[in-house]
């Protein structure tokens, strides 16, 4: 799924800002200010620097002051407007001055590495362990006050946030192949830095920026306030606030307006800030930072009834499966129908997008929801309907009459406990039983799929097993309630190919040895021969041919098939097949067989209407007008 | 975790209910800053006086309510026709905290300490005031009970510096025996004695029932350093403190309409002035001086700005300072005509003035919004200004070596306990920087030199008013600095708080106080 | 086929860490490549093969100079590499090029395949402007893409078409050697077969000589000329492609061979192989396949077996005391 | 485990000496001296040259710098100029203060901010986390100076719940009551900004890890989404989240200077202002030492607590 989509949210980057309302909000917040700190020379504003003392201390609302004057009986507003834009300024400036050297300091140390990288880190390190108000006082000490110093101090104490930002980055920028791609293509070290790591560490400085922004802004009104910015009469919110501090329990306006002003300043920085994160930090696109259900969304029009008693372990009608982002609608299973038997074993062949893991998840409701959800159809398994039965009955199924395996055992282990402790609480979620006993039950599941040193084992991390070792657990734990359904994931692409030969072979064991149903799952033909008699081959989300595997692959009854099968290097076979084109984009699936752009066969009739399953005998179905025959090659 | 939270809250705010105030005969007071030590002689600012006073006495003090010299530890004194021998006799019975005994022989050692280099306890120090007696050639003991000073030229000062804290009597036996760390633990002879310091938090007195004075009403007092200005007004407003010094002008109003407080005011010998460069630039020529001080609107400044905190100045010398203050001389009104009219006949060309404010520090009142008035009204009249504002430490780092080249006029502000200090100091033509004075303006008058050389060297009370009268008449009509503010010192003390009175000394006197 | 090999590998050896620390404490040491020798002709197809930590990355880094030896020498036409690469920082760059695994990783995400394919242009060929226009056409033909593809930026690209790019870039340079690091282990089956079937037409119009790296022993079968087998940073079998698949000498090469799946035809081998990769901080004494070997012997855990020529087929060595029948 | 401990704290000597060279640089170039900061108003050339002399402040920089290197390494900080006392007495003293304000802010701001952001991510998008969202904006977005004086004028003026400042009542009190009685105030202003930023990180941290494979894993298996949520999902996201608790050990030190200057907390930050004003080097320096110290150990604690959480990092 996805890597084809990840950037369609580029070109419309402005319309998703503008989507987020919060950062909207913040957007016109500071719009708002931003002009009317610009405009402040044109507006019909007194001098803010014009005193009155007579007039001194007015409340707001009087007649001729809106906001009422100060302890010199300047118009507040006035000097709100005025210092409200200085703030600005400052802050930007400030923040421009430390984005550019931190980020410089941090692209060189994260890129040359080495010896150069310590001495540079051991220095911001200096300066963060510094307590950055003093310095900044200190800097301003030996500078002198000023609105050009304060702006330096506030810059230099917040140069180490850049700096270990971008040099995180960069570092992790600086290992990725494309850079040796450049190094290979001639560049040298400054141009690679330049204009290969710079414009990947752009957004990172740029996220950096919106949210020390604000920071700054209060970090140079602290240093105002202290009086160590600006220099009277000018006014800057922050000397405002440090002037009005001295009367806040007796004239509070004098020093709340302009303490609220910053509020709502930072505020609408910190929100707009949000809003800019949220669009360019890579983790959270595409509402990918939404917490996923417990189970898959279903949104059914109906719910179906039982046509007719279920004879099969597992049955699914008609699955549709899609993602919903932005207002893009993904079908990625669409129409599924599948039966396994019990004790019987069934793979599922399909390239990469075709819908073949979602159609698995979806069994259990293990799509992740947002934004996954399924719009139709059923699951029945024992004569259970999952997709409406409820959450804790589900829960009860998953992990007891159906396990899952998946494709990565790395990730899928918890990294921060005990291979021995997931495998008792999976004994435990389902079995009422003593740790003691949950601890002996995992103990004998890791010798049972044939773990060295069992009870060692059980006490080290996943991290410090081999790859098939770590796939053994996983199919321990999905052995550990005598599960009558095992959903296998991709369960060997991960792994070397001898070990994928043992995993094979340790399934086929298993699936003997306690008469348990295995859905197979691989995006390889050669792999789902080793283990399964039976076997459907999707393509864009729909299942387009299914049979007993030998015949499937002895003679392919739909053209993809065939193609997909004449890819596969065989020894003594002649040049490799290859399939024109590529599988269509999920939000837009062409009317008819979804084949047939590609489909050397193809027929006008092809891309009318849908195209329905065939049966061709033998419990064997395609979906096509024009089958191949046996022995006919596309 | 969903419980943990109103237990948390319900732990926090319980103990509020048992808000304790502050004991009857305890008398807490609200400090501006932490004191930097309790030997009297090692410390400069007015802060640690309030405390000192209390811990100490010297061999005179201050007349209650006035600027007069009046006995303490020494009953009475004689002094040589030449005025360089001064000849005190000491009470009898007097006893430090400690309960040695106060004679001829601690006297002499509290002077050799701080002024002899080669003295055994020199080394205690430093002594940054000790300057105040150099003028003391030797200390004598004649008997117990009798100490004479040679002087090596007459010092009409002597006296009144004798009444100021660095002239307080510690207990030399407690500075044997602690030291270096003995402004941690000192002993007096004063109304209270130490009982403890804990850092930035409190320093505690207690009642000295022995004191030869009688002992004061109060059982203890408090010191508390509460540095930020509304903490400490929060403080006195949640009864935290019973007596808060320096309290804010625009605090003062509320606080005079409340009867749980009462104000006090005090004028002060004082000055807040404005130090002009009459080396170079625009107020080298004295039209231009005086239109400056025509220019300044004092009154608005002292009114509203100040809130009635300080009173209007005329010249160099505080009208605190009753026999020497020459009632003739009245401030310069505000009059921008004036001013413009100088400045025509100056020839001043309208080029821009820098102006030096520094942020706070000692006396200074308001400095950046009374700097940031005076621009104004300077602006008004054609001068436009130029204000550098910098932290008190290096303002005076800027200003004390002279202004020459870098600013036309500078804040400053002077509390002295004779009227012969300051002009002396800041007017002579002998106190120039590069001389060792703080004459930062420049100004030289030989006229003015003489007329303080005299008063210095007279002991004859009524010559030397007479000479200060003068003093004030000349410098007021040469202006060589603009002449803005008296302050009046001001404290808040609780309702129940009795016999509280503020001090032209600037000195806080808790002897008579009492809070039943 | 001239005599002095196109590229050769003396004793080429790269560990990662080692020394002390600043306090004494010794540093781990991880050997990923121990004294490899071996040489490639021009015009040929060598093969790679061996599991995931076997040092195959390593090799082609160290070949293609991303990486120095730790000791050994690599020779180039008989010169030494680094010699070669110390008189001109892109003399290698301009012989051999690389093709990586993930085609997408491969290419900067913030440039456009224009960016990126000119930039060899540029920096080894020094062309001019408009040859590079015209060059820039003529790769974009060679590997099968259409010319307003130059504008797009990769996430636009399929992985076949990315690794199609990939390669593009790799032949800019005019390379007479590239090292293909598991060019289509990241692809789907379709589009593997795309990529394989352009890399022997690029390999026939240009003369390439390659290096190919992979797991995948059935596409070392079709693509390879001769293979050689890395156990655990060691070469343990060196042979012509057909030789080996027939007949592996070494345990290793032959379970390699029967654990590769085959369509419609069951798994061969057991599920009970115990054994994985050791410890690479700490190497073990004798051979590095003893614990999962089943002829395994005493000698076997004493001593490493060299590699040596066996057998009937010309060119074919082992390193293995006891070699299988 | 040892052997990167000893690293670490071998890593700490350079940083200390690189800071005790920026402060003593920094505090050569300040204008003005401890003499003048004495003198006040009495600081004539002569009257300042003389008190120089009795501080030994009239050796070069150089100098003065190698003798208070040997003194530190005798374990002696040296003399304060303007307190006139040891270096070591005073900054001991106010340190500890400074360590159960800092301390316990750290402590507040973790707990807020964890359990903010954990409810924040568990009720993702639901009214808990608007509201929780809403007031972490607010959180960071005051300046907490200004803050600060707000609380006290509506907790200790307005509504006398809690002492306007100081750390034990001034008269009785002294237990723990007492302490925590006015703790509350100073360290909720303290923590506030540390918190919001922990809640928002850990939110993400939270929905990031909700994302992982494992977490498919745990619910594979059956187990309830309380389970999943706070067994699983927690403890993998505060691996995240705990570095950076750490550093914002350094907001909340620095912080303290505000805040111990307005609740006059008797702590080592209003003493650093103060020691800078009155330019007392030596005690800037040891003061700056003890605060660095204690960053680099409250990072060095957030390592270890990290490693002990996450056995990939052992």
């Amino acid at each position: 799924m996805g890597r084809e989509r990840d950037d369609g949210s580029r070109p419309g980057a402005w319309r998703l800002l503008l989507n987020n309302h919060l950062a909207v909000s913040g957007l016109l917040l500071l719009l708002l200010i931003g002009l009317l700190a610009l405009a402040a020379p044109w507006l019909p504003l007194p001098d803010p620097d014009a005193t009155a003392p007579v007039d001194r201390l007015l409340p707001p609302l009087t007649p001729g002051y809106p906001l009422g004057t100060d302890a010199l009986g300047r118009d507040l507003l006035s000097r709100l407007v005025w210092g409200t834009r200085v703030s600005l300024a400052m802050g930007i400036s400030a923040t421009l001055v430390a984005a550019l050297v931190g980020s410089l300091v941090g692209l060189v140390a994260g890129f040359a590495g080495g010896r150069s990288d310590g001495l540079l880190m051991r220095g911001i390190d200096m300066l963060m362990a510094f307590p950055y108000i003093l310095l900044a006082l200190a800097i301003v000490a030996v500078l002198g006050p000023g609105l050009v110093n304060a702006l330096y101090a506030i810059a230099l104490v917040n140069i180490p946030f850049f700096a270990r930002n971008v040099r995180g980055v960069t570092l992790g920028l600086a290992r990725q192949p494309f850079i040796d791609a450049a190094r290979l293509s001639g560049q040298s070290r400054s141009r690679i830095l330049l204009l290969e790591v710079l414009p990947n560490v752009l957004p990172v400085i740029v996220i950096t920026i919106s949210t020390t922004l604000g920071w700054m802004i209060l970090e140079t009104a602290g240093l105002s306030f202290l009086g160590l910015g600006a220099q009277p009469p000018q006014a800057d919110l922050g000397s405002m606030l440090g002037e009005g501090r001295k009367l806040l329990f007796t004239t509070p306006h004098v020093s709340v307006i302009p303490g609220l002003m910053i509020f709502i300043l930072v505020m609408g920085i910190n929100l707009l800030g949000d809003g800019v994160r949220d669009l360019l930090d890579p983790r959270l696109k595409s509402g990918a930072l939404s917490r996923p259900l417990p189970r898959t969304r279903v949104e059914r029009a109906q719910t179906p009834t039982l046509q007719e008693e279920p004879t099969s372990l597992l049955e699914v009608r008609d699955l549709h499966t899609g993602f919903s982002i932005g207002r893009q609608r993904y079908h990625a299973v669409h129409g599924v129908d599948l039966d396994l038997a019990s004790g019987q074993t069934l793979g599922i062949v399909g390239e990469s997008g075709c819908g073949k893991s979602v159609a698995v998840m979806s069994i259990t409701g293990l799509v992740a929801s947002p934004p996954g959800s399924i719009t139709d159809g059923a699951v029945w398994l024992q004569g259970v309907e999952l997709l409406g039965a409820p959450l804790a009955r589900l829960q009860a199924l998953r992990g007891g009459a159906v396990c899952h395996v998946f494709q990565d055992p790395l990730a899928s282990l918890h990294p921060l406990y005990r291979v021995g402790d997931q495998l008792v609480e999976a004994i435990q979620a389902h079995q009422d039983v003593t740790r003691r006993q949950a601890w002996q039950q995992a103990q004998a599941l890791l010798a049972e799929v044939h773990i060295a040193n069992p009870a060692q084992r059980m006490r080290a991390y996943p991290h410090q097993l081999s790859g098939g070792m770590r796939q053994r657990v996983c199919i321990a734990m999905a052995l550990a309630n005598r599960p009558r359904l095992i959903i296998a994931d991709e369960p060997t692409t991960a792994l070397d190919v001898t070990v994928q030969a043992q995993i094979l072979g340790l399934l086929q064991r298993l699936r003997q040895q306690h008469q348990v149903s295995i859905l197979f799952v691989s995006h390889d033909f050669s792999v789902v021969s080793a283990l399964c008699e039976r076997v459907l081959v999707m393509y864009a989300g729909r299942v387009v041919e299914s049979g007993a595997i030998e015949q499937v692959i002895s003679a392919p009854a739909h053209p993809y098939s065939a193609l997909l099968i004449g890819c596969i290097p065989t020894p003594g076979q002649g040049p490799l097949q290859t399939i024109p084109g590529s599988p269509p984009a999920l939000d837009r699936l062409p009317e008819g067989c979804a084949f047939a752009p590609r489909c050397p066969r193809v027929q006008e009739r092809c891309t009318e209407g849908e195209v329905g399953m065939t049966r061709l005998g033998d419990g064997r179905s395609v979906r096509c007008l024009f089958p191949l025959q046996a022995g006919e090659s596309p | 975790m969903r419980k943990l939270l109103p237990i948390l809250l319900v732990t926090l705010l319980l103990p509020a209910i048992v808000f304790a105030r502050t004991p009857p005969d305890v008398l807490v007071v609200g400090q501006i800053a932490e004191p930097k030590s309790l030997d009297p002689h090692a410390v400069t600012a007015l802060n640690d006086f309030r405390i000192l006073v209390n811990l100490y006495d010297g061999l005179v003090r201050y007349r209650e309510g006035t600027l007069e010299i009046a006995p303490a530890l020494a009953e009475r004194w004689e002094i040589s026709p030449d005025g360089t021998r001064y000849r005190f006799f000491l009470r009898q019975g007097v006893r430090f905290h400690d309960g040695t005994p106060l004679n001829a022989v601690a006297v002499k050692f509290n002077f050799e300490r701080m002024l002899d280099e080669a003295h055994p306890y020199h080394d205690t120090g430093p002594f940054p005031l000790a300057f105040f007696f150099s003028a003391v050639e030797e200390v004598r003991v004649i008997d117990p009970l009798t100490v004479e000073f040679q002087l090596e030229q007459p010092y009409a000062p002597f006296l009144s510096n004798l009444a100021y804290p660095t002239g307080l009597m510690v207990s030399p036996a407690a500075v044997r025996k602690h030291g270096k760390a003995y402004g941690r633990h000192p002993a007096g002879t004063g109304a209270f004695r130490f009982a403890e310091w804990q850092a930035n938090a409190k320093v505690v007195l207690l009642r000295n029932p022995d004191y030869w004075d009688g002992a004061p009403p109060l059982e203890a007092v408090i010191f508390r350093p509460v540095s930020d200005p509304n903490t400490r007004m929060a403080e006195l407003l949640s009864g935290g403190i019973d007596l808060m010094l320096e309290v804010p002008p625009d605090s003062l109003q509320p606080l005079r309409e409340d009867s749980a407080y009462r104000v006090h005011e005090q004028a002060g010998p004082h000055l807040w002035y404005l130090i002009l460069n009459t080396r170079e630039g625009p107020f080298s020529d004295s039209r231009v001086r005086q239109a400056a001080n025509y220019a300044i609107n004092k009154r608005g400044l002292v009114e509203n700005i100040l809130q009635g905190s300080a009173e209007v100045a005329a010249g160099p010398i505080a009208p605190a300072f009753a026999w020497a203050h020459n009632p003739e001389v009245t401030p310069y009104p505000y009059d921008p005509e004036q001013a413009r009219a100088l400045l025509r006949e100056a020839g001043y060309d309208g080029s821009p003035v820098t102006l030096y404010v520094t942020e706070g520090g000692s006396g200074m009142l308001d400095p950046v919004i009374m700097g940031t008035a005076i621009q104004a009204d300077l602006q008004a009249v054609g001068m436009p200004v130029k204000i550098e504002t910098y932290e008190w430490n290096t303002y005076l780092g800027r200003v004390n070596p002279g202004l020459a080249g870098k600013a036309d006029m500078a804040e400053m502000a002077w509390m002295t306990n004779d009227p012969d200090t300051l002009p002396f100091l800041t007017l002579h033509s002998q106190a120039l920087p590069s001389e060792g004075g703080f004459n930062s303006g420049y100004y030289s008058n030989p006229q003015l030199d003489a007329l303080l050389d005299r008063a210095r060297r007279s002991t004859d009370s009524g010559e030397r008013a007479e000479l200060y009268h003068q003093v004030q008449a000349l410098v007021h009509q040469e202006a060589p600095w603009v002449f803005v503010a008296h302050w009046k010192q001001n404290a808040v003390t609780a309702a129940r708080v009795q016999g509280f009175r503020l001090q032209p000394s600037f000195f806080l006197m808790l002897q008579r106080v009492s809070k039943p | 086929m001239s005599h002095t090999p196109l590229l050769s590998l003396q004793g080429v050896t790269r560990h990662f860490g080692g020394g002390r620390y600043p306090w004494g404490a010794r540093r781990p040491l991880l050997h990923a490549l121990q004294s490899v020798s071996l040489s490639m002709a021009q015009g040929e197809t060598l093969g790679l093969v061996g599991e995931s930590g076997c040092g195959k990355s390593t090799l082609a880094r160290l070949v293609v100079g991303l990486d120095r030896p730790s000791c050994g020498r690599i020779e180039w036409r008989g010169e030494d590499l680094a010699d070669l690469v110390r008189r001109d920082r892109r003399a290698l760059a301009r012989r051999l090029q690389y093709v990586f695994q993930d085609p997408l990783a491969a290419l900067n995400p913030r440039r456009t395949v224009h960016q990126a394919l000119e930039t060899p242009l540029i920096h080894l060929r020094g062309l001019e402007r408009d040859a590079r226009r015209q060059h820039l056409e003529t790769l974009m033909a060679s590997v099968l893409l259409e010319p307003h593809h130059l504008q797009r930026y990769p996430h636009e690209f399929s992985g076949g078409q990315a690794q199609r790019i990939g390669i593009a870039r790799a032949l800019a340079a005019e390379p007479e050697l590239l090292v293909l690091d598991e060019p289509v282990s990241a692809l789907d089956v379709s589009m593997q077969a795309q990529v394989l079937n352009l890399l022997a037409d690029l390999k026939q119009q240009l003369g390439l000589t390659y290096l190919f790296i992979s797991h995948d022993l059935s596409v070392v079968e079709r693509v390879c000329d001769r293979v050689a087998v890395l156990y655990f940073g060691q070469l343990v079998e060196l042979a012509p492609v057909s030789a080996l698949f027939k007949r592996p000498r070494h345990p290793y090469s032959d379970l390699l061979l029967r654990s590769a799946p085959l369509p419609g035809k069951p798994s061969r081998v057991s599920e009970l192989q115990e054994g994985d990769l050791p410890d690479p901080y700490r190497p073990p004494a004798g051979c590095p396949f003893q614990d999962r070997c089943p002829e395994r012997q005493a000698r076997c855990l004493r001593e490493m077996p060299p590699l040596a020529p066996i057998g009937d087929a010309e060119g074919h060595s082992v390193a293995c005391h006891f070699p299988l029948g | 485990m040892t052997a990167y401990l000893i690293k670490r704290l071998l890593a700490l000597i350079p940083v200390l000496f690189g800071v005790s060279l920026i402060v003593f640089l920094m505090m050569a170039l300040i204008p003005g001296d401890p003499a003048s900061a004495i003198l006040g108003a009495y600081a004539t050339p002569e009257n300042v040259a003389r008190l120089n002399r009795e501080l030994g402040l009239d050796r070069s920089l150089p100098e003065q710098y190698l003798v208070w290197l040997g003194n530190l390494l005798e374990g002696d900080l040296g003399r304060s100029y303007s307190l006139n006392r040891p270096v070591l007495a005073e900054v001991g003293e106010r340190f500890s203060a400074t360590l159960v304000l800092a301390g316990s802010a750290l402590l507040l701001c973790s707990l807020l901010g964890l359990l903010a952001g954990l409810v924040s991510a568990v009720r993702q998008y639901g009214w808990a986390d608007r509201v929780i969202t809403l007031l972490v904006l607010v959180g960071i977005s005051t300046p907490s100076f200004w803050l600060g004086l707000l609380l006290i004028l509506l907790f200790a003026v307005k509504l006398p719940l809690f002492p306007a400042s100081g750390m034990y009542a001034i008269y009785g009190g002294g237990d723990l009551w007492d302490l925590l009685h006015h703790l509350f105030l100073p360290a909720l202003t303290l923590s506030l900004v540390a918190a919001g930023v922990i809640a928002r990180l850990t939110r993400t941290a939270m929905l990031e890890v909700l994302r992982q494979d494992f977490i498919r894993t745990a619910r594979a298996k059956g187990l309830s989404e309380r389970r999943v949520v706070y067994r699983h999902a927690f403890r993998a996201a505060l691996v995240s989240v705990i570095p950076v608790i750490g550093i914002q050990a350094g907001f909340v030190l620095g912080g303290a200077v505000y805040i111990e200057t307005v609740f006059q907390w008797p702590g080592i930050g209003s003493m650093l202002v103060q020691a800078i004003a009155s330019r007392d080097l030596l005690l800037v320096q040891g003061g700056v030492l003890l605060v660095t110290v204690s960053y680099v150990l409250f990072n060095l604690l957030a390592d270890l607590l990290q490693s002990l959480i996450d056995p990939r990092l052992r």
